[in-house]
């Protein structure tokens, strides 16, 4: 129905413009949850890289014996860079330990001043593509049949900072679920004030829609310049918000990505993922219109 | 065209509105509902649109029992009957020409259709100079016509209207009332509430009383009665 | 009491709704404005009220400039003048019992002195069984006898009426007028806006008479006149 | 005047009950913005605890030389343990540095097998009251005419960890930023939504509000109930929140003070604190409530 759909979209039209303080509140009430829920998202996306940098640092120490004989070495070496969980895999001789070791420790002399030769071993150290195979990955070394050749005790000799992974790992899913939890939470109460506020607006037309339904309009009739405005009133909220987050985010991406407080983390930013991120957040803003209008009519027209 | 069958209507308060009304009214007649104010009169007109259920009774329109009316076909019932509201029942954010427009665009009738029909059903009723103007715009008078022309811009077969000259002159409800002839000559069938009694007495129609909700009087080429 | 100056006023539409308009009415009057429908009648008394401002003139009530009135002191003239619409104004979510109290607990009476008048006054309007019913509950007439008890609760020097017995049957208008007459006796103005040519023939009272917003007779005594 | 108090809260309860929709909207809007900024708050408290609890640990070391008289240590230790920035200071002697040096090098063993007698030195270690004033005091040890007959090289025998401390208070900073950042907002947008709540509920009703003025009511009479009803609408809101709160907090507090996932930071939970926070809530719905009616009338309540 060609002459409908102009209807419809006239009236959701009119309607907008006729009950501006109406519009604009349920504009408004959208674009300013939708900017939190994308200040989140930010913020998440910033920890996720944050988490996956630290992450990608996880490793494999296999310490090797002084004595150990030179071919086995590359053929472990050779074994353990074909497995398919294995990203890439260095070896570390006992000059190179030494040097680091020196480094690591020139803010104690006293022990540096000790040392005698060169006690430290040459070393494997094993990069995974997945760090939380680290785990999975030991297991399968140290069931190497050519391990005992190389490692003097294979239970002692192969680290991979157990405890350190194993917290970090508790971290990460904690920061998930709450960074989750809170976007969630914020599109519910989004939703809800949304609802509200096209319930409001519904609700100070409700004369209006008792006068259309004596003149014989049908429950669609009504229902879709309001669905329609819904959709407008969610679709401008979700740009007003991309717009404010676009200009936060030019004003203030200088300073987090070059300035001094968070240059520890020093997080490649995606440009991409964020327009993604803004589409998304336009999407929802349509999304949240819709459902929103459409959970506030059912309550409201029923015959 | 509009039977009643032992019809009561109890809103709840102390004294049913409609007490046991048993009407029948043929296809193209001229009715008057006249009673003193709280008799029942809109009461009567309210249960024909359905706008409120009988208590006890059956009512048919064109041989249908609009009781037992599926709601998403109440529309159509309503499509079918035309009525001007004691209080309007204009849509504020809308023209007097988009009011009555409305009507139209309900039923799906083309724009050129509705361009064409409305401004000539507006100056009919005396407003061609007042399409643009909001119902807060209007005044009384002038509100009360464009509920009339929205009434029967779309030519129902069953026209409704509650006290259509309340607001109006002596002179503007002549004109009204001549409409009224007119339409009711082309077949529709005519149902006024009113109070006027210059326009019922001059008229000689059918005039059905009623009081405290009981039809007291139903006589044809009747008179308004009930002398002061 | 009442003193207009050259009044106008134009809403902006073809013509103004009301052209230099100079009238004098003094206290203890009965005066009938009459007029066709959108003739400005509605118009003459929202400027009496403040509720719009004149484009041109002036206007003295009890010898005070309300165009020059300070916007805090809009509430105290208003309460001095009880004011029956047009449309009612009644407030939806009170009932017709908490809409009359409510002129009264503006100006701060006590809740025993309300307890006492509101009933009395809805009885005199004969409305004494509907006093908790809300606005959607009565019929069109009932609310028209809630906004006149309602002008007149508080007894005010000066009592405008819009269209008081539109919605009313000739007997119901009746008491009304009557009633009107006696508040008038007791030394209240009253300017009453009017269609009912039955009413102002037979009370005999000045007449104004307007006409696409000119004064086309001011007349003591007059009758409804337009003959048809 | 009494009678009006009574007028006022007799019609802002009836009218809260006669718009049943719109007053619900309003108090949904305050509940839930209040839910998320008491649930951020509390995140912060423990976040703010969690921070304390790690400057906490923040310590001064003064190593010292081994030839250095007994007595001048004891002078050193009796000046600094009297300065009101100093809340505590330990001397741990040779075999104790000796001790907790095999602790931390446990998995190291290739490092202790080459350690020859105890070359680590006794040392001083200084806590301080606010862990802010860590540069300051260091920098008065460095001025202590007794210093250099204890300690070898006063500029590398001193050590308080700079680069950590300064990163410390870096994140702390940011941390707090961010929070406060995302609780003004929060409080914003609250305010924002509860302002166009309450708008819209007088926009429904602005016939009414011009019938009052019609009939002569002064513009304080017709705004009391309102703000009435919006300090109603706000409390309850609070009341709301904290309800739901209450609930949250009794539903997971076990599993986050006893749980695993945040066994590593064991804060102290104040349930004085909580109480507070709970207040706090209450009256920020009361003030919402009262601030967002006000802006709203103010809008709509002109003459
Ligand atoms: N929704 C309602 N709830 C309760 N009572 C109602 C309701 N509507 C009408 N009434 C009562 O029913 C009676 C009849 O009302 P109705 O509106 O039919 O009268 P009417 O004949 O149209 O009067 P008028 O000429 O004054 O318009 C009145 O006493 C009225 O108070
Ligand atoms: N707010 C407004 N804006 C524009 N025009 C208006 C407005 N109010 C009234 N008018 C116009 O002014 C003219 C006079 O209106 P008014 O309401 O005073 O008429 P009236 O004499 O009361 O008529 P009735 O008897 O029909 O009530 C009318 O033509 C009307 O359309
Ligand atoms: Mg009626
Ligand atoms: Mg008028």
């Amino acid at each position: 129905m060609k002459i409908n759909a102009v209807y419809y979209s006239k009236e959701a039209l009119t309607n907008f413009r006729k009950n501006w303080v109406l519009s604009m509140g349920a504009v408004t009430a959208v674009a300013l949850c939708l900017i939190v829920i994308g200040a989140i998202m930010f913020i998440a996306y910033m920890g996720n890289q944050f988490i996956n940098k630290v992450e990608s640092q996880i490793e494999i120490e296999i310490f090797l014996k002084d004595n150990a004989p030179y071919g086995q070495i590359e053929a472990l070496q050779n074994q353990i860079v074909n497995w398919s969980a294995v990203k890439k895999v260095n070896y570390v001789s006992k000059e190179n330990a030494l040097k680091k070791f020196k480094i690591d420790f020139k803010d104690n002399p006293e022990v540096l001043q000790n040392l005698q030769g060169n006690p430290l071993p040459s070393s494997f150290r094993v990069w995974l593509k997945n760090p939380r195979t680290v785990e999975a990955t030991v297991k399968r070394i140290k069931r190497l049949s050519i391990i005992d050749q190389v490692v003097a005790d294979k239970n002692n000799d192969i680290k991979y900072g157990s405890q350190y992974v194993s917290k970090l790992f508790v971290i990460t899913r904690g920061v998930s679920i709450a960074a989750g939890g809170i976007v969630l939470l914020l599109i519910f109460v989004s939703l809800v004030l949304i609802t509200n506020t096209i319930r409001l607006a519904i609700f100070a037309r409700r004369k209006e829609i008792g006068i259309m339904k004596l003149v014989g309009a049908s429950n669609w009739f009504i229902r879709v310049p309001f669905l329609f405005e819904g959709v407008i009133e969610g679709a401008l909220g979700g740009a007003i918000a991309i717009l404010i987050l676009g200009i936060i985010y030019r004003a203030t991406i200088k300073s987090i990505m070059g300035g001094k407080w968070l240059v520890f983390m020093r997080i490649p930013l995606d440009q991409g993922a964020f327009m993604v991120m803004l589409l998304v957040l336009l999407l929802s803003g349509i999304l949240i219109g819709a459902i929103g209008s459409a959970i506030a009519l059912r309550r409201f027209l029923k015959v | 065209m509009i039977r009643l069958k032992h019809v009561s209507k109890d809103y709840g308060g102390d004294r049913p509105a409609l007490t046991d009304i048993s009407v029948n009214i043929a296809k193209g007649e001229f009715v008057f509902l006249v009673g003193p104010s709280g008799s029942g009169k809109s009461t009567f007109i309210r249960l024909l649109l359905r706008e409120i259920l009988p208590t006890q009774g059956d009512i048919y329109i064109s041989g249908q029992d609009i009781k037992a009316l599926r709601s998403w076909k109440i529309p159509f019932l309503r499509r079918n009957i035309g009525c001007v509201f004691q209080d309007f029942k204009l849509l504020p954010n809308k023209t007097a020409f988009g009011n009555v427009a409305f009507a139209l665009e309900v039923i799906g009738r083309s724009r050129y259709m509705i361009k064409k029909q409305v401004p000539e059903v507006l100056r009919l009723v005396g407003l061609e100079d007042k399409l643009d103007s909001y119902p807060g715009e209007l005044s009384g008078g002038e509100q009360q016509r464009v509920s009339i022309a929205r009434a029967f811009v779309n030519r129902p077969p069953l026209l409704l209207a509650d006290e259509p000259t309340g607001n109006l002159d002596p002179a503007t409800s002549l004109g009204v009332m001549t409409l009224f002839n007119r339409i009711n000559r082309s077949g529709t069938t005519i149902l006024i509430a009113t109070h006027d009694r210059e326009m019922v007495d001059s008229m000689r129609k059918r005039v059905i009383a009623l009081e405290n909700g009981n039809v007291v009087r139903d006589q044809l080429r009747g008179v308004y009665g009930y002398e002061d």
